[in-house]
């Protein structure tokens, strides 16, 4: 009966990994490849943790279950090993994860910032943002400059508008900026594989670089009251020749029926 | 020590106290009680009860998300909990649901049930102490619960089932500061931000008691280093709690006024929410996040801690085994306190906080894996090679060790900046966090009762049906919270009423269904501890002082202990882990109590010098 | 509250301070900063540092002497080291994100300047006239 | 609790009294108390462009609280003598001691209740603040929007006219009059002079009115016809002249000086005065302050209960008084960086 309990111990460590093994082709793993270069290198440190970790995993449960085993192999009467511990094993099992982390903590550093530090940003996005992603509850409303224009952080007359539809040039970087105009939302894109907060108040500059033309999803990820969870939008990745005509159809539909000039009285 | 009869009024050394006390009655002795071993178990039948109503809505957070907007079972229709919604769950009450589910599980459960409840009666009995430091304090911090609970409640029924605190535990603002983010919010919210700070209050005045109580009210001979690691984890938890949380209450101030005064203090100017008139302001939302994790990061080693010492003091019992490096397991203890005030911007990591800052975070988050790291690490090197006892309490030990593994690894993904900005917000932290919470300090609490429940009431605890209780958890548990892994790998962001909106995640609602009933099993499972508890306290195996051959100090006194505690002033001679060491064999035993004279002739063995 | 231990007490409380010097000091140390306030110095900054250092200063006074810090073990450092650091630490590692401002603060009021500046002076005027 | 009755030379721990070194823990958790206010303040102040120091937009008083700083010294330093005299046994004396510091807390509560009046006669409360002109003139606006329904109230609440008719001036005096005919004479005047006061004042809330809806926002409440009349302009594309702060401001000037209704304006209206970060500046001085002031009003409840027993005061009561001296020394300190803070800088 004691060694069922060390086999316990050991049973569920497998059925974990097994489950992990079995979830890629379950679909119960990430929502397509990457979408981006920069979601490509993020889910690449991701399978380095993984890594990592998995190994970590592996050796304690296999310790655990492997001292339980010992004992419970052992005599009821047998006597415990009588010791306050060893400072050399401790030594090692410190020093030995430190490194582990250490590289960790540094290797990632690049990546995050060329994803946050703005003078790390690609060239091609410091000319300005394509749009204004402005969250609210509950729907994201992109703000794009009229065409032949750069986008204000004001709201400018000949600007066009759309709802829960972005669209983007592919295979360039391209920059957004994130806003809020009532609580804190979160843009996330999961097949982008990228996230950031809307904080009221500030302008937050999001890029990232699509190469494949095709829909994306992005969902609210920051809890912003009882529609958080129908906060969809979409990113249609594009053609630069498609987005030009978008925003040529965008400015007809907006002309045509006086939008314009009502949009902006608005802001 | 031969084992005396448990006395309920172990009381035959009245006149070696201070004041011969005469009868006091019922209400005195049960209810306002200032002795501390009454408020510890007042504490630990709250927290149970608390733990049920948490866990209710805990299913039904599970059932939403497995038969979403489906009418619930039982608490729909029959209890009526909200039959106007006819038994279905709105967005809204959705978010109430996982709101008060969290607070509840936080500020009414683990916090009070570690410091609270055997904080309250540890301390004292593990260092040889008659009472705490100011016994009365004492009673007010159990009392400034139930104000606490009654402001919760308030929070939660004030409005039915479509108004109530909207903001999550976390409470960012400014949807929690502005009425109008969150129609119907209005009051439940201020009441919620009340209780969070009665919650507050009562664990303010518990770690101030407990601090001065370890500093100064120890047997003699009790040395710091001679303490049991559940006095140091309390101790250390109860400095955590004391710089930590005044923090937090003064940020709570600061929301109930930005709702009710009008302050600005997290609201940015000319926001218009909801239609409203433009806001004035200058405030900045972000402060409110620093501020409340600059209390919360702490506060989840508050959780933690005490777990991690009593685990210590049990596993050390139940391998008969000393604990494997004493020492470093106080140091990394310390280190996780002291790495803890420093690591709480990871939970900022997307905020828009500043890029350098996350840097530095997330440094300093994979640094307080290396505390956490030794002390998994000398776990295991304490049941190495012991003679293990293959009992419930055993069993939930080694199963804390199991699942705080996994808490603490998935913990490292989140800590790498990069990685969190895809998982911030997705069920990977549900999984992390109910993985340490639930399954590290809930499983070190299912062990602590059994294991101290014979002090507390002079009778065991069924050790077949603890045993099938930790089985059906232990599934349960990793049924219903591994899956959240996958889930959150897959995207699923937390806090949805209904993620099935989003086509990319329609195809894992057979999972959740999955994961629900494995809830389902676990939270049944929880009668079986609940019926053991009670059925033991009257029926069970009556216990001696010392069932467990244990050495420390509580073990010396009756079970359970009289007023005072002690038959006489104990004198502390050693380490709490001298299992199976020289001396004790020399008594031709595998233990010898912390209150035994050194017994001739044996070389004296004290932790304190390896 | 607990009134025992009484046998430590008495020796210290009997520290011979002479209270009515530090108390003298301290209404010094406030003299001084209203002079500071009023002398209006080329810099701001200079008024900043002068009137904090005479704060620290006072609370040193009345940390060291009224509440007997100077008579007391070591205890003292082992509590306070810590506070003080957790109470530096927390306004200095909440200034990089809240001080200023990474990414673009919208503040809108700021836009307003230029007429602000019209209606102070036209204000200052008014109240002249008055 | 007197239980530790043991041998004392085998004493664990620190050598001072459970009860001062409750309360000195406490004082860390105090401390840290004031540091988040204390920091959230320093860092928003840094982090605003802009912050309201001239006395004319904050009415801080630093004479005032040079006064009051004084006055805590005082009683620290009283404090710290009546301790003195607790532990030479000196009871009688002591007392005295305690109830000067009573005094001095009462005196400095008193200076600061003048200070708060002072930004109460000015709304500079939190929230109450206009930040630019804009809201200068929208809150004139709401001001005078509710004296004027605060004056047709009394119509209303009468039965003379319904709510809906209120909006319509022209209605409502030929209404009051009809209603004052059942009444007497003298009544029946009074009304009608009112009556004719009260939509004066109505027409020049709607003046401003108009352009407060012409200019600002379309969420204004509607109220009468100009209101309506006013929106069919805008829709037309018409637009009325952008009104700016002085001229706002004379306005309310002028109304007040009315000697008809000037009085109501004036009970109702404040003086336009937009202050950049004025809320802020509010929030996180009545924020300091006023905990400061509850600490204050524990403090001289400690005293209280001291001072109360009177002459059975006696050495069981010098803990009690050291320790509440030490909670005093604190609150005193908290004054002392709070006065640079708040009333320097
Ligand atoms: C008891 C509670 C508890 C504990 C102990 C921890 C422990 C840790 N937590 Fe967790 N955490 C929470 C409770 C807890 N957490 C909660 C409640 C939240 C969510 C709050 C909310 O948003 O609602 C959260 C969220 C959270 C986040 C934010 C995620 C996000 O919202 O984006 C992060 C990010 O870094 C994080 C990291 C960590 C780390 C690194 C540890 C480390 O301390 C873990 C260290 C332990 C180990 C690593 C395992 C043992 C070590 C070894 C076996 C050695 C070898 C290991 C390696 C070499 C890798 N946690
Ligand atoms: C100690 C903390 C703790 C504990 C123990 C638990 C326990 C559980 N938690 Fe919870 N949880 C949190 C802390 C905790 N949780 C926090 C902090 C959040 C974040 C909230 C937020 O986002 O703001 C959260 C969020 C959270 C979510 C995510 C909601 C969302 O983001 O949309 C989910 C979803 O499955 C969940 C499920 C569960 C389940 C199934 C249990 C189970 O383990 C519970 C099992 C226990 C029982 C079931 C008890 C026994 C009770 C009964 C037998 C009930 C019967 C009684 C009656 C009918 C009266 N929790
Ligand atoms: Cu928007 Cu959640
Ligand atoms: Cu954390």
């Amino acid at each position: 009966m004691k060694k069922f309990w060390a086999i316990f111990f050991w049973f569920w460590p497998v059925v974990a990994l097994v489950l992990c093994v079995m979830a890629p082709s379950q679909g119960w793993w990430f929502p397509g490849p990457p979408g981006t270069q920069m979601g490509e290198r993020i889910q690449g440190l991701f399978e380095l943790i993984l890594g990592i970790v998995t190994v970590t995993f592996i050796g304690t449960n296999f310790a655990l279950g492997w001292v339980l085993w010992q004992a419970a192999s052992k005599g009821d009467d047998k006597k415990a090993f009588y010791s306050h511990g060893s400072h050399s094993l401790e030594l090692i099992w410190t020093i030995v994860p430190a490194f582990v982390l250490l590289f960790i903590a540094l290797y990632q550093m690049d990546v995050w910032a060329e994803y946050r530090v703005q003078s790390f940003y690609p060239e091609e996005t410091k000319q300005g943002s394509v749009a204004e992603f402005m969250a609210r509850q509950f729907e994201w409303r992109v703000r794009y400059p009229a065409i032949g224009e750069t986008l204000k952080d004001e709201a400018q007359p000949g600007d066009l508008y759309m709802v829960n539809e972005l669209h983007v040039p592919a295979g360039r970087p391209v920059k957004i900026n994130l806003r809020t105009q009532d609580v804190q939302h979160a843009f996330f894109a999961p097949q982008l594989r990228l996230k950031q907060d809307a904080v009221p108040g500030l302008i937050i500059p999001v890029w990232f670089d699509v190469p494949k033309a095709g829909n994306y999803d992005v969902t609210c990820a920051e809890l912003c009251g009882w529609g958080h969870y129908k906060m969809k939008a979409r990113i249609v990745v594009e053609s630069q020749q498609a987005v030009d005509a978008y925003m040529r159809k965008l400015q007809e539909e907006q002309t045509e029926d006086g939008f314009v000039e009502e949009a902006a009285e608005e802001e | 020590m031969a084992t005396v009869s448990p006395a309920l009024h172990g009381h035959d050394h009245a006149d070696s106290h201070g004041h011969g006390h005469h009868e006091i009655g019922f209400i005195k002795k049960y209810v306002f009680s200032t002795d501390h071993k009454v408020i510890g178990i007042q504490f630990l039948v709250t927290t149970l009860l608390m733990l049920m109503v948490g866990g209710a809505l805990a299913l039904a957070v599970r059932w939403q998300l497995a038969f979403p907007w489906e009418n619930m079972p039982f608490l729909g229709d029959i209890f009526g909990l909200f039959r106007t919604e006819g038994g279905q769950i709105s967005p809204e009450f959705y978010t109430m649901l996982f709101t008060m589910h969290a607070s509840v599980m936080i500020f009414l459960v683990i916090i009070p049930v570690l410091a609270g409840a055997f904080g309250n009666f540890l301390i004292p009995l593990q260092i040889g102490a008659d009472d705490m430091a100011f016994p009365v304090l004492n009673m007010l911090s159990y009392w400034f619960m139930w104000p606490a609970i009654f402001c919760f409640g308030t929070s939660f029924f004030i409005g039915g089932a479509t108004a109530g605190p909207a903001g999550g535990w976390t409470s960012y603002p400014i949807l929690s500061a502005i009425m109008e983010a969150a129609p119907g919010s209005g009051d439940a919210q201020t009441w919620w931000l009340f209780g969070l700070t009665l919650v507050g209050v009562s664990s303010m005045m518990g770690s101030v008691n407990y601090m001065t109580t370890i500093i100064n009210m120890r047997a003699p001979g009790m040395t710091l280093f001679r303490m049991p690691l559940t006095i140091w984890s309390m101790f250390i938890t109860a400095i955590l709690q004391a710089f930590a949380l005044p923090v937090l209450t003064a940020a709570g101030f600061m929301l109930v006024t930005d709702r009710l005064l009008g302050t600005v203090f997290f609201v940015p100017s000319e926001i218009i929410v909801n239609n409203a008139e433009p806001t004035v302001g200058g405030g900045q939302p972000l402060l409110w996040q620093h501020l409340f994790w600059f209390y919360s990061h702490p506060a989840v080693y508050i959780m933690l801690l005490p777990a991690m010492g009593m685990v210590s003091d049990m596993l050390s019992c139940m391998c008969r085994k000393p604990v494997f490096g004493y020492k470093p397991m106080v140091y990394s203890m310390a280190a996780i306190a002291g790495l803890g005030f420093i690591v709480w911007g990871h939970h900022m990591f997307t905020s828009g906080m500043n890029p350098a800052l996350g840097m530095t975070f997330m440094t300093s988050t994979m640094m307080i894996a290396l505390p956490s790291a030794i002390k998994t690490f000398n776990w295991i090197g304490t049941i190495y090679d012991g003679n293990v006892k293959f009992n419930a309490v055993m069993l939930n030990c080694a199963g804390f060790v199991a699942l705080f593994i996994v808490g603490g690894l998935s913990g490292i993904f989140m800590a790498a900046v990069p990685v969190d900005i895809y998982f911030h917000d997705t069920y990977f932290i549900v999984a992390h966090f109910h993985y340490v919470l639930f399954g590290a300090t809930l499983f070190g609490v299912f062990a602590a009762i059994q294991f101290w429940f014979p002090k507390m009431f002079g009778r065991l605890m069924n050790d077949k049906v603890a045993k099938v209780h930790f089985v059906l958890t232990f599934a349960g548990m990793n049924g219903t919270f591994f899956p959240m892994h996958l889930l959150g790998i897959a995207g699923m962001p937390r806090r949805y009423a209904d993620p099935y909106f989003h086509t990319y995640l329609e195809h894992l609602l057979p999972m959740n269904q999955f994961m629900t009933f494995s809830a389902i099993l676990m939270g049944c499972a929880q009668f079986l501890l609940l019926g053991n508890f009670a059925y033991s306290i009257l029926f069970g195996e009556k216990a001696g002082r010392n069932p467990w051959n244990a050495n420390g100090l509580e073990w010396s006194a009756p079970s359970p202990p009289g007023h005072g505690n002690f038959d006489e002033p104990p004198v502390c001679y050693r380490g709490p882990y001298e299992y199976s060491s020289p001396e004790a064999e020399a008594l031709g035993q595998d233990f010898i109590l912390q209150t035994s004279p050194p017994p001739a002739g044996v070389k004296k063995a004290d932790p304190a010098h390896h | 509250m607990s009134h025992n231990d009484h046998g430590s007490h008495n020796e210290h409380s009997t520290h011979h301070v002479n209270y009515l010097a530090i108390f003298f000091v301290l209404c010094g140390c406030t003299a001084a900063s209203v002079a500071f306030d009023l002398l209006s110095f080329s810099s701001q900054y200079i008024t900043i540092v002068l009137v904090l250092s005479v704060a620290v200063a006072k609370a040193l006074c009345v940390m060291m002497f009224f509440m007997h810090l100077k008579f007391e073990g070591n205890w003292k450092y082992v509590l306070l080291a810590p506070t003080t650091i957790l109470a530096l630490g927390l306004p200095a590692a909440l200034f990089p994100d809240i001080g200023v401002s990474y990414y673009k603060n919208t503040a809108p009021q700021s836009g307003w300047s230029s007429e602000m500046d019209a209606w102070h002076a036209a204000h200052a005027t008014k109240a002249a006239n008055e | 609790m007197s239980h530790s009755a043991q041998p004392t030379a085998l004493k664990m721990g620190i050598p001072i009294p459970n009860s001062k070194l409750g309360m000195w823990l406490f004082l860390g958790t105090e401390i840290m108390f004031f540091t988040a206010f204390i920091g959230s303040y320093i860092v928003l102040r840094v982090g605003s462009d802009g912050w309201p120091t001239s006395p004319d937009d904050t009415h801080i008083n630093v004479i005032a609280g040079g006064i009051n700083t004084f006055v805590l010294i005082v009683s620290s330093y009283l404090v710290v003598v009546a301790h003195e005299a607790m532990s030479q046994k000196n009871f009688a004396k002591a007392r005295t001691y305690l109830i000067g510091t009573l005094l001095l807390a009462c005196l400095f509560l008193g200076i600061k209740s003048v200070e708060y009046y002072g930004k109460f006669a000015h709304d500079i409360l939190p929230g109450h603040i206009p930040e630019n002109p804009r809201q200068a003139i929208r809150k004139v606006d709401r001001e005078l929007e509710s004296v004027v329904r605060s004056r047709f109230s009394a119509y209303t609440d009468a039965g003379v006219i319904e709510v809906a008719e209120a909006n319509d001036f022209k209605v409502v005096v030929t209404k009051i009059e009809e209603y004052g005919a059942g009444t007497d004479a003298k009544n029946r005047e009074d009304l009608k002079a009112s009556a004719i006061v009260d939509v004066e004042l109505f027409r020049q809330y709607m003046d401003l009115h108009d352009h407060m809806v012409s200019n600002v926002s379309m969420t204004v409440p509607a109220m009468g016809p100009a209101y309506t009349e006013a929106r069919s302009k805008l829709a037309e594309g018409e637009k009325l002249p952008v009104l700016t702060l002085a001229e706002v401001s004379d306005f309310v000037t002028k109304l007040k000086q009315n000697e008809k209704y000037g009085s109501f304006v004036a009970a109702g209206v404040f003086d336009p005065h937009p202050v950049l970060y004025g809320n802020l500046f509010a929030s996180t001085y009545f924020l300091m302050t006023g905990f400061h002031a509850i600490h204050v009003i524990v403090g001289m409840i400690l005293f209280i209960l001291a001072i109360m027993q009177g002459s059975k005061l006696d050495e069981k009561w010098t803990d009690w008084v050291e320790n509440s001296g030490l909670y005093w020394h604190f609150v005193d300190l908290v004054w002392i960086f709070l006065f640079p803070l708040l009333y320097i800088i």
